[in-house]
């Protein structure tokens, strides 16, 4: 990876964008354009020149660019990547395949719809910022400190584009809502009861198959896929406990 | 927290994996007996018959064979309810394969005995 | 209300998201379209400091009291959609001392809260900072979640009532003897277009804004001014580090989740959807960076981009940093006689909401209607209620 | 939602997925790998039990249906069947032990090297399979 922003010389990268525009590209297809590339080219970069100079029709879903929004989720040559951080010269090809995710309903082009996802996602009741960061005046809550930050999920929606469940099975919570289950679990947000509620039954923490392809994709470090397994152990120490008790 | 829908608590991952882990231990007990205890495995009608009219045999193999169904019913369903299911359809999904469950471990228990039974005759 | 009056905002950046929340609570019927994602412009890029004011109590005091006020408005009415760790000063040379009582006066006049530390307490606090670091001041500056915050606007409009049309690009105004009524647009999910008819067109493209404003023949003096930031790895500082001086290129780190963004340049192009990548200004955010906090120089790059600030050059030969950074409504009746169509531009993230009361009041005024602004005290729903 | 949803990816191609270990990595090939011998092994185990009813066919029966599972071809699926219930049984272990929350930060790790076990026993019951 380039470091500290040396361009490097350019290259002619083609790209192959899926369109799809219900009722007028429909079914969809690959549409091919060529950008030039440097080393710090991203694949959001590239789409913003296509549709700024080759094609302003092209849609595709991105906002901050430095992977802290989450919006700009998609598959670039068949693997789940955030575009504004994904470098064009780094995909491994100069054909670089673009396609929208895969475990949400399709609007058009690369834009998915978001609303399964935050029905799967929200009611986890995962709060976006803490308040207060590092500042060690402010007030953090007792031993969080010791969590890796939840709050490093952005919700983009890729860990669930990249688990081979969520795409069969839209029942399924997901990755990123059972990573936010446990650590509304384990910070104390919610009360063991409730999150065991939203997460124990057939499609929740047990649909799981342990791929763990959520935290090999996860652009943030959430390593969603430890979090459902520590979530499962704790499940599983309370119904062995709770077993104990009434026996 | 609320749920998406009220949902029916399930920890049948848990069966799973107790049957799996049990499987390991039975597993290897079955193929070890099977096949290289004998010189060349179990073969022949005889040599068969031999072996299961050990009463510790016939239990050990009747354990194996429900540890064995349990686990293969519950790994079939687990793969089918990664498709988008109805709670209806579940509920079917759940009865055939108890009802395949069964069956099988009816025949394989039946074939155990009637094999005893045919050992100690001999 | 009788008549309920119907306002097309064209733009779906943090302006027209406040404001299409606040002509929303005051009863009026709002469609608002943006021809790609929402904040997919200058909003969602910028490096997502909220403003105490402290960067402009110097040289531009009007900018740095609307901050100030916005900054705390905005702590209220969208809990949890900052990291709250306060922004400090930084003076690292005898220059940037000699600045310090010219910074402490100022943001006494704009009643910005300050706290004067010594090079120790600076150190203790921001163990990552220059150790030549002479003193510092603490101002409530915050971070803000560039995305999620407009969002959260919009989410409470359309739970509200709003009509929020992405993907719908405006391709020209409907006019009747001069007056507009309306904008055509196409969709770009179907490629189909139709006309939207309004009592008003509020232009709220930001950068875009002299683009969209010609298509009814009215003019607006929006400089599209670029800056580059550079976002690297790790948080290398608790608060949002500046340096206490006039402002200048690469003077801010602000620490977002795991990132620390360094901020920026400034230059003037012409087309807002070109902005370009300089590879010298990027290298300047790593030299910049690095007199605040060293380690910044080596960390790992995560993102360099350009976004574009929507300046107001009103008569003069003015550019860049010397622009006010404060936002003007122009009721188009008044500029070009032209009715029917108001544009807001200029401003900040940090004053959104600001503007946003600055427009419905023109456009309730226009319309005769008399309803209060009340978007200070209404708490925003979380973002994913958007989506729900 | 202003955009109506129109289009929904086709389950048929997701499920798919399930077979497809291209361009993920070693825990979804894991994931690849149960699935498929899971698959077999129920297979299996219907034929197997349908196969051994034919000792209700007394001595006869049986030992020349026996004989003719002494050919190469029908000692290779053998191997084959050892295969996956090695790869399933190991596999599944690992599953077990990272599911309840143990060794997930290792889970690649563990995979290779219980598949490296796997291969090592297969190997000596291959040999065992074709020479006793």
């Amino acid at each position: 990876m380039t470091n500290n922003g040396f361009f490097g010389p350019k290259k002619t990268i083609t790209l192959k964008v899926l369109r799809y525009k219900p009722g007028a590209i429909d079914p969809p297809r690959y549409d091919t354009f060529r950008v030039e590339a440097n080393a710090v080219t991203t694949v959001l970069d590239a789409l913003e020149e296509i549709k700024a100079t080759q094609d302003s029709s092209l849609l595709y879903r991105h906002s901050c660019h430095p992977a802290s929004c989450g919006t700009c989720g998609m598959r670039v040559n068949g693997r789940e990547q955030l575009g504004c951080v994904a470098r064009l010269l780094e995909q491994g090809s100069d054909v670089v395949v673009v396609e929208p995710l895969a475990s949400a309903p399709l609007i058009a082009d690369l834009v998915v719809d978001m609303t399964p996802f935050a029905e799967r996602f929200a009611p986890a009741g995962m709060r976006l910022v803490r308040e207060s960061e590092f500042n060690p005046e402010a007030e953090t809550p007792v031993g969080v400190e010791t969590f890796t930050r939840y709050e490093d999920c952005i919700e983009c929606n890729i860990c669930l584009s990249a688990c081979p469940v969520a795409n069969t099975n839209p029942a399924f919570i997901g990755p990123a809502g059972l990573a936010a289950a446990y650590r509304a679990l384990v910070t104390g947000e919610r009360s063991p009861a409730e999150v065991f509620a939203y997460v124990d039954h057939d499609d929740g923490v047990w649909r799981c198959h342990s791929a763990m392809e959520c935290s090999a994709v996860c652009p943030s470090n959430v390593d969603p896929g430890h979090k459902i397994m520590a979530l499962r152990r704790e499940l599983v120490t309370y119904k062995v406990k709770r077993f104990f008790k009434r026996g | 927290m609320r749920s998406i829908e009220e949902k029916r608590r399930s920890g049948i991952w848990i069966w799973q994996a107790v049957t799996g882990v049990l499987l390991v231990i039975l597993l290897s007990l079955h193929m070890i007996v099977h096949h290289f205890v004998v010189e060349g495995g179990l073969r022949t009608y005889e040599q068969v018959l031999a072996y299961i009219g050990n009463p510790l045999v016939v239990v050990i193999e009747i354990v194996f064979l429900i540890v064995v169904t349990f686990h293969a019913m519950l790994g079939v369903r687990a793969i089918l309810f990664d498709l988008p299911l109805t709670e209806r359809q579940k509920t079917l999904v759940t009865r055939a394969l108890t009802a395949v469950g069964l069956v099988v471990g009816a025949w394989g228990i039946f074939l155990a005995l009637w094999l005893f039974r045919m050992a100690r005759m001999a | 209300m009788a008549t309920q009056f119907h306002v097309v905002v064209i733009g779906g950046g943090s302006t027209g998201a406040a404001l299409v929340h606040d002509l929303t609570l005051r009863g009026l019927k709002v469609t608002l379209v943006e021809r790609g994602e929402l904040t997919s412009g200058t909003a969602g890029r910028h490096h997502g400091l909220l403003h105490s004011g402290g960067r402009y109590a110097v040289n531009d005091q009007e900018s740095a009291i609307e901050c100030i006020e916005e900054n705390q408005i905005l702590r209220k009415i969208a809990p949890g959609s900052f990291e709250e760790n306060d922004g400090l000063f930084v003076a690292i040379t005898d220059e940037d001392v000699a600045y310090l009582d010219k910074f402490l006066a100022g943001c006494e006049a704009c009643h910005i809260p300050t706290r004067v530390l010594t090079a120790e307490q600076v150190k203790r606090l921001e163990p990552h900072i220059n150790p030549q670091v002479k003193l510092g001041v603490q101002v409530p500056d915050a971070t803000m979640d560039c995305w999620r915050l407009p969002m959260r606007f919009f989410a409470t409009a359309k739970r509200n009532g709003a009509d929020i049309r992405p993907y719908t690009e405006v391709i020209g105004m409907l006019r009747t003897a001069g007056i507009v009524t309306g904008v055509r647009v196409r969709s770009h999910v179907t490629g189909k277009e139709y006309d939207i008819k309004a009592d008003i067109v509020v232009n709220a493209t930001g950068a875009w804004a002299e683009k969209v404003s010609e298509m009814a023949g009215a003019r607006v003096p929006v400089k599209p001014t670029p800056g580059v930031m550079v976002a690297v790895r790790g948080r290398w500082c608790n608060m949002v580090i500046n340096r206490l001086n006039k402002p200048s290129d690469g003077d801010i780190i602000v620490p977002q989740r795991g990132l620390s963004v360094i901020g920026t340049t400034s230059w003037t192009v012409e087309d807002p959807d070109r902005l370009g990548l300089p590879e010298d200004h990027v290298r300047l955010m790593f030299e910049k960076g690095g007199e605040l906090i060293p380690a910044v120089r080596h960390a790992p790059m995560r993102a360099a981009w350009s976004a574009a600030r929507p300046l107001i050059a009103e008569g003069g030969a003015q550019e860049g940093r010397a622009l006010p950074r404060t936002f003007k409504c122009f009721d188009h009746k008044v500029r070009d006689v032209v009715e029917g169509l108001v544009t807001i531009s200029g401003g900040k993230g940090t004053t959104m909401r600001a503007m946003a009361e600055a427009t419905a009041n023109v456009v309730c005024d226009k319309l005769g209607i008399d309803a209060p602004c009340r978007t200070k005290e209404v708490v925003l729903l979380p973002y994913w209620a958007y989506y729900q | 939602m202003a955009v109506p949803i129109q289009h929904k990816s086709p389950a048929a191609r997701a499920v798919q997925a399930w077979f497809n270990p291209l361009k993920r990595s070693a825990g979804f090939l894991a994931f690849v790998l149960m699935r498929i011998t899971g698959i077999g092994l129920v297979v299996y185990l219907l034929i197997h039990m349908v196969v051994i009813g034919n000792l209700l066919r007394g001595p006869a029966g049986w030992d020349s249906l026996i004989q003719t599972m002494k050919s190469p071809w029908v000692l290779a699926l053998d191997v084959v069947l050892i295969a996956g219930i090695l790869i399933h049984m190991l596999n599944g272990l690992r599953v077990t032990i990272i599911g309840l929350g143990f060794g997930t930060q290792s889970h690649k790790g563990i995979f290779w090297t219980l598949m490296a076990v796997a291969v090592l026993l297969l190997a000596y019951s291959a040999w065992l399979v074709f020479t006793k």
